[in-house]
């Protein structure tokens, strides 16, 4: 336990769960019955009560400067009361009794550059990290990609002309702060160069053996170079996880011309109908090309458009796959299948075609 | 910098077209208030020339007596962009939800203009308010103002995270219990776990109202705790009814989407075999009109998920099957001290609890928080004769 | 490669595969049309040609002695041209061309306790091993318990009345020999405690590099027992497999009071639906209990007993316990759920319920 | 040994009644023509009695230039019962598909009359003819004799083990290869590798005519060749309305039975979209009149089962998705021979070829035998980023 100065406040807590809630939420807390969707990104929930709540749902860079939060703000006391909230997925959500707002908040909304959508079989906002805007561990930038990618899906943001919903995610390395690891179609910024090391530093900046605890495959050895205590690595044992950057900084990955990005797909979080999966390589790499990745923006395009054209109703990108198999799915994209898809980690032979079970 | 005084960012301005909303705008914006923002652009925009991030390794800064709650920063070219040397986030505990008046959003803006860049993220993806770039000496009495408007800081480092939870109840009418309310006592219950790193690894820990789980904690909670119903889905046959007149093929869409295949459908009844559902939740979201879970509700509490780092992704898996809404609190506090106590006692130096799991045995780790094993937990028996006899049982 | 006295005959392979066919397979080889079921044990292929080939398949206690098999060479002189085949799961196979025989074969067959049958979806005989006959590795009998359980489930080969096709298999050892890892119904002979380390002969009988490496666990580590080189097992890490008893004869693991049995079941070989599975634990432990096993012979009746009430037409056991679950599985069964159940083997994590479907 | 020089054997007598054939009657009956017979029923009785078996380690016991076929077998109370001090097992290779004629069966009776015990198991589970004791002077005699009649020894130790087939085209009409011919050929091509162990352990090979495998080669042996088809399923739609008139439910037991769901049934015609068919012969196998295997037949080749000692038990996978009939030959000797070439190289003492598949990784292995990846291969592509990008790839 810490002792605090007095007049110190600590430990207070967030503000308390209910005390920003509109008077409508507070009236029907729990009492909701069902809810309608009335056009993208603006649907309402009906209470036992019969009150009527609508909620109407604008995209965000979630990069957002004061400015544009006081004008959220001003927009709020306008047309919802002052309520409003951000969603799971980083939207802005206004909280509206009166139906008669839902267009003029539109209209302004879209007017300054907020689209409205990301509900039902919609991709919603991109769920993503820090890149290169405040990262010290970053294979790419992670807003840019955002950015573009969401300009060339943005009317599937605002229509919902969907199968099913389609969830995005970008991580710009491994630890996958974005938690892409089940999301329909995961961008990833991945490393190819094992860690330099910066024998120099190394001793002063690094425990020796956490360092060499830290990899996963034990590619790091205790060497001492020009009479330091210091480690190297064994390249070919070398998967480019990062870990060891993590815990040394002595060990960066970074490298302009061998960074860049992979594309998976086929996760979902959801219990709906299917339980919930991982996503699966897609796409090992893909240049880092900034500003506006192409290479990367199209592959996601492209695998949408399929998607779009191929899947039943409510089937989410995962349960669509898996539907047609995996065969059909590299033949329908066009993507190539490489060695690299095939799993090597730990339960890589459950991920072996065990049965006869041939489409042809 | 630019001669000017004003940097020049070719590449990044090229981000300001299209029809999303674009952070170089929001980044511009906040120059107006923070000169610091140029110095931001200015090495975003030399990370895009040389495809390379210009950050190093965070260092330990933070407030008095917390351990956690702030993500120090330092950029590698402080030369090039003096105002950006420092540049840490601080992580405010975000309120439940995500539920903010116009009021309450201002005061968080003014207080970041006052000790910050001006520059957020709403929300980090574990759910905190994030201030975006400031420096050492600011963070202190920008806790203070934070404090003295309600706010506090949010979880870092080898501490419980900030729970987050779905909206739930306060909007959603899929709710199996009150997961803002839980999310808020929980959070309060472990306020020194929060602030003051005492585990191996972090603990994440979310609530989702029902099996749909809008928060993904099942993917990215060591602590899932998803809402659910016991008894039978409750069912409006003239909604059906009215479904199917618009033109819904329930057959197709519903029937044939039902992972349990305990949906029939006659042309003009509809006919759950209760018993068989599974509790996926898709037909009720199909037709949240003339479907909703039952009435006997509560949570099933999962355990473990995570990220790849390092030993490959995990999902969160069954824990306790069902916990009754009226004794959920008390059973996640008994059970959430039970399990820290054991990963604290067995877990290794950044071993998340799911890791210890793995590598301890789920039937030991149940033993160490004294659950009983139950077939729920497992989607099959061991299909491998491996069997550690204990010899208690052997003559 | 070998020298051999020029004399001595080597290497010349089986009888070339078509020598022992009968007449009417010669001419229709590979020319067969469909078939049909005449009565449990009976069907009749029939060729393009018409021609219909009558197979009549009677039980086998896999042990037999040679005066058995010369009545059976006897039987098939009189009623099938002197034609005969075994099957894979080791039954007798006679190969009739006269339907006017069959009825009089199988009188002779069953008259002399050789029960017709096990075609479709009936129990076909017990795929097994050597145990007590034969095997130094064995933690029980073979041929024993499947005589006390075939006798039990008799009537389920002469019948064919299940909903798919069951096949029990049984194996004295974790070798599984009987390859039970993919059957509806596996019985596994299990050890429950470490090897004896036999100190005296050891170093003369075993290499020690060898019998350390064999140790899936690792729990057996070098020790120098009264100056002799030898090894010792800790315990803790023994799981009983009895690879260190291959390899090594000093270290047996036979322990009449701890050897058992332990019942597996849903696995499957073939891809018809669904495709191949392993089977899965049970019950981890049954008695010793010669002559007649009847604690194993009841939990396998009992099993067989609720699958046939419970399970659809065409589902093996292991695709009805997939429908309905393993917790309704154990239900229905009235087996106890213990930790023993629960994988702690190297893909342990994959077993566990990694979603909220679940049934109450 | 009993005084009366018949040994009592009150426990094994029980196993004499019931309805199913008693081995006990079967080592009774041929005590008629050998002795041995009355000490082995004397060990097993005492193995019943004591619950363990009587026998120790097999010592190297074998035939002249032969490394295998014979299974050394020693009592361990000797002393107590003389003739099964030793009692070793001669494997003799089946003939394909388990075929005899009586004059064949009464030939190899005369021999283990003559030879052993008199006691066989027909048959093993790896297939062979199983001659269950004898002793150490009596095996080069007893496999002369067995070579004179057309009889060569099967396999054991680190070798190629006797290779086995279904009955294949013999008797069944969906055999979409020779596998008795095909199993013939293979056997006699590598008669070398099955008689003198050259490997790091053993390696068995199967061959199944279609996918329901009635020699459970996915499970059992390290190389699995199963047939299959590439063009449509055969349908004779009169047959297929005969089958439903008969009662059969075609929508029930087999449409919605089919794992591809690709079947569909309007109560009058039977559609399958055979493009989606897995050539799982569900279908097939319940309406044999009416459906047939498509007439572009060949096999999957499928790498790697085998039993759970030591690394956990596998399934075959897939390694070629198709081979044409007429190219299966070459294409397994070509393929079986870089595989032995890779396992002898790298595979360690006692690892089976899908144990080095699991170690190696699959990506390197088909590397070393000169296989392209083909997503056909996998169930899934992976889910960890842990990639190993080869070095010539990246700059
Ligand atoms: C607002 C939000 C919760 C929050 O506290 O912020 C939310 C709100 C709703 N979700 Fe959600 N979900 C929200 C994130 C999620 C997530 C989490 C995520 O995406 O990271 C998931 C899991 C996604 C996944 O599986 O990968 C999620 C899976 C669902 C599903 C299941 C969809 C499926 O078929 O798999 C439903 C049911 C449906 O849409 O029919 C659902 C349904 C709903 C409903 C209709 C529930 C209700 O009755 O109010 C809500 C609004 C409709 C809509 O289309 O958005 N919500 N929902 C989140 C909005 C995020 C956004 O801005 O887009
Ligand atoms: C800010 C945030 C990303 C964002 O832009 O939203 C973030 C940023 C960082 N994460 Fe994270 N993580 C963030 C949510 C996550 C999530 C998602 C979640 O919580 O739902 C995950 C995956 C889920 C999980 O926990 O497994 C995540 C998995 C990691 C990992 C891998 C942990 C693991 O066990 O796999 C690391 C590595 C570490 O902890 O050393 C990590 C480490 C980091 C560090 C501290 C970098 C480091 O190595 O020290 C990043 C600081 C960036 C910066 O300079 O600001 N971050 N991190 C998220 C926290 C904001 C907030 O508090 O709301
Ligand atoms: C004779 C034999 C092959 C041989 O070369 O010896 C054989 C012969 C036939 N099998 Fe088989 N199977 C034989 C072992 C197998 C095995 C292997 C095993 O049991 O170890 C399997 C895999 C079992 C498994 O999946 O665990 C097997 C799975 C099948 C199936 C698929 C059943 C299913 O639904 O999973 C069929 C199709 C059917 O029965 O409808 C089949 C069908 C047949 C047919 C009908 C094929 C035909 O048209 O001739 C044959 C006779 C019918 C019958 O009911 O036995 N056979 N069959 C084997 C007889 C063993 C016995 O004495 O009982
Ligand atoms: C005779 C037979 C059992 C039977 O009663 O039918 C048998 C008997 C033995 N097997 Fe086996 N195996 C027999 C088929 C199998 C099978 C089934 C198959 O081939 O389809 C398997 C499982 C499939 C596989 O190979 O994985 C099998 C997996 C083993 C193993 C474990 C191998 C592994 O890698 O998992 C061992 C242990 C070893 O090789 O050291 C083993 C070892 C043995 C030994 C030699 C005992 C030993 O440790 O040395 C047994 C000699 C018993 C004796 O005294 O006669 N036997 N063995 C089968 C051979 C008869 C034949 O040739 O037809
Ligand atoms: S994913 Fe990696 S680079 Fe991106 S924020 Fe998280 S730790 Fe930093
Ligand atoms: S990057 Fe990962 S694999 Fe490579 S050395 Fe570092 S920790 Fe090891
Ligand atoms: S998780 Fe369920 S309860 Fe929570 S918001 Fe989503 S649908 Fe509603
Ligand atoms: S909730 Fe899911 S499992 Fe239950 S009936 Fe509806 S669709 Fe079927
Ligand atoms: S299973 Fe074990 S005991 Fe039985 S025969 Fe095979 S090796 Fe011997
Ligand atoms: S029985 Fe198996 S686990 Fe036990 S010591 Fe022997 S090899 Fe190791
Ligand atoms: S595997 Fe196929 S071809 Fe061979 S016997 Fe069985 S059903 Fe016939
Ligand atoms: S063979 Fe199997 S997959 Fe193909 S149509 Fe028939 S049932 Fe369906």
């Amino acid at each position: 336990m810490s002792q605090q100065p007095t007049k110190r406040i600590t430990d207070i807590g967030p503000p308390p769960y209910d005390k920003f809630l509109p008077p409508i939420i507070k009236r029907n807390y729990g009492q909701w019955k069902y809810h309608e969707r009335i056009a993208p990104g603006v649907f309402c929930h009906v209470a036992e009560s019969g009150e009527r709540l609508y909620t109407v749902r604008a995209a965000s860079p979630r990069l957002l400067s004061v400015q544009t939060l006081r004008w959220f703000a001003a927009l709020a006391d306008k047309y919802s009361g002052g309520h409003l909230r951000f969603t799971s997925r980083n939207n802005v959500e206004f909280l509206l009794e009166d139906r008669a707002n839902i267009e003029p908040l539109k209209k302004e909304l879209e007017a300054a550059g907020f689209p409205v959508g990301g509900t039902n079989n919609a991709i919603s906002n991109i769920v993503h990290t820090q890149g290169w805007v405040h990262c010290h561990s970053s294979a790419t930038d992670a807003s840019g990609i955002v950015k573009a990618v969401m300009d060339a899906l943005c009317h599937h943001f605002t229509e919902e002309k969907l199968p099913a919903k389609l969830r995005i995610a970008l991580a710009c390395c491994l630890n996958m702060c974005g938690a892409v690891h089940c999301s329909d179609i995961a961008i990833l910024g991945v490393h190819r160069k094992p860690p330099k090391i910066l024998h120099d530093i190394l001793p002063k900046v690094c425990e020796l053996p956490t360092l060499i605890a830290s990899c996963p495959t034990g590619a790091i050895r205790p060497k001492t170079v020009d009479g330091k205590q210091s480690v190297e690595v064994v390249e070919a044992q070398c998967m480019f996880c990062g870990n060891c950057y993590t815990v040394c900084p002595a060990m960066p990955l970074n490298d302009p011309d061998n960074d860049g990005l992979s594309i998976w797909v086929g996760g979902k979080v959801s219990n709906a109908r299917s339980a919930p999966k991982f996503s699966k390589l897609a796409i090992p790499f893909l240049p880092n090309n900034p500003p506006r990745w192409p290479e990367v923006v199209n592959a996601v395009v492209n695998i949408v458009d399929v998607y779009a054209r191929h899947a039943r109703k409510y089937e989410r990108m995962g349960e669509w796959i898996e539907r047609i198999g995996w065969p059909r799915f590299f033949k329908l994209t066009g993507i190539e299948f490489t060695r690299y898809h095939i799993d090597d980690f730990k339960h890589a032979g459950l991920t072996y075609a065990r049965s006869a079970h041939i489409r042809y | 910098m630019a001669e000017d005084g004003k940097v020049k960012t070719p590449l990044l301005d090229q981000l300001e077209s299209g029809p999303w909303p674009s952070f170089v705008t929001e980044i511009k914006k906040a120059r107006a208030s923070s000169p610091v923002c140029d110095d931001l652009l200015g090495q975003l925009e030399l990370s895009y020339e040389e495809k390379r991030g210009h950050w190093k390794h965070g260092g330990i800064v933070g407030v008095l007596g917390y351990g956690g709650g702030v993500i120090g920063r330092y950029s590698d070219v402080p030369e090039k962009f003096p105002n950006v040397a420092h540049f840490h986030t601080m992580r405010v505990n975000m309120p439940a939800g995500w539920f903010y008046t116009s009021d309450a959003l201002r005061t968080l803006c003014d207080i970041w203009e006052r000790y910050g860049s001006g520059l957020t993220n709403m929300h980090g993806s574990t759910g905190d308010i994030i201030f975006l770039g400031t420096t050492t000496d600011k963070l202190e009495p920008c806790f203070q103002e934070l404090a003295r408007n309600g706010f506090d800081l949010g979880g870092s480092g080898s501490a419980m995270r900030t729970p987050s939870a779905c909206v739930g109840q306060a909007r959603c009418e899929w709710a199996c219990y009150d997961t803002m309310q839980m999310c808020d006592r929980i959070t309060r219950e472990f306020q020194d776990e929060l602030h003051r790193p005492p585990f191996p690894y972090k603990f994440k820990i979310k609530f989702a109202g029902c099996p749909n789980d809008c928060v993904a904690s099942i993917a990215r909670a060591d602590l899932s705790v998803i809402g659910t119903w016991k008894d039978d889905i409750r069912q409006d046959d003239a909604a059906v009814a009215e479904y199917a007149a618009q033109g819904l093929d329930i057959q197709k869409d519903v029937c044939e989407r039902c992972p349990a295949k305990c949906m029939s459908w006659d042309g003009r009844r509809l006919t759950i075999q209760n018993s068989e559902c599974v509790r996926c939740m898709h037909c009720i979201n199909v037709m949240p009109k003339a479907l909703r879970p039952g009435k006997e509700r509560g949570a099933v509490v999962l355990i473990g998920s995570k990220a790849p780092i390092v030993q490959g992704a995990l999902l969160s898996s069954v824990l306790i099957p069902f916990v009754p809404e009226e004794e959920l609190y008390d059973t996640l506090v008994e059970l959430i001290r039970r399990v820290w106590e054991f990963w604290d006692e067995y877990g290794m130096n950044r071993e998340r609890v799911g890791e210890l799991i793995q590598r301890v045995g789920m039937a030991n780790f149940l033993d160490a928080i004294g659950l009983d094993p139950q077939p729920e937990m497992i989607s099959a028996p061991r299909d491998n004769p491996y069997i550690f006899f204990q010899s208690e049982e052997s003559k």
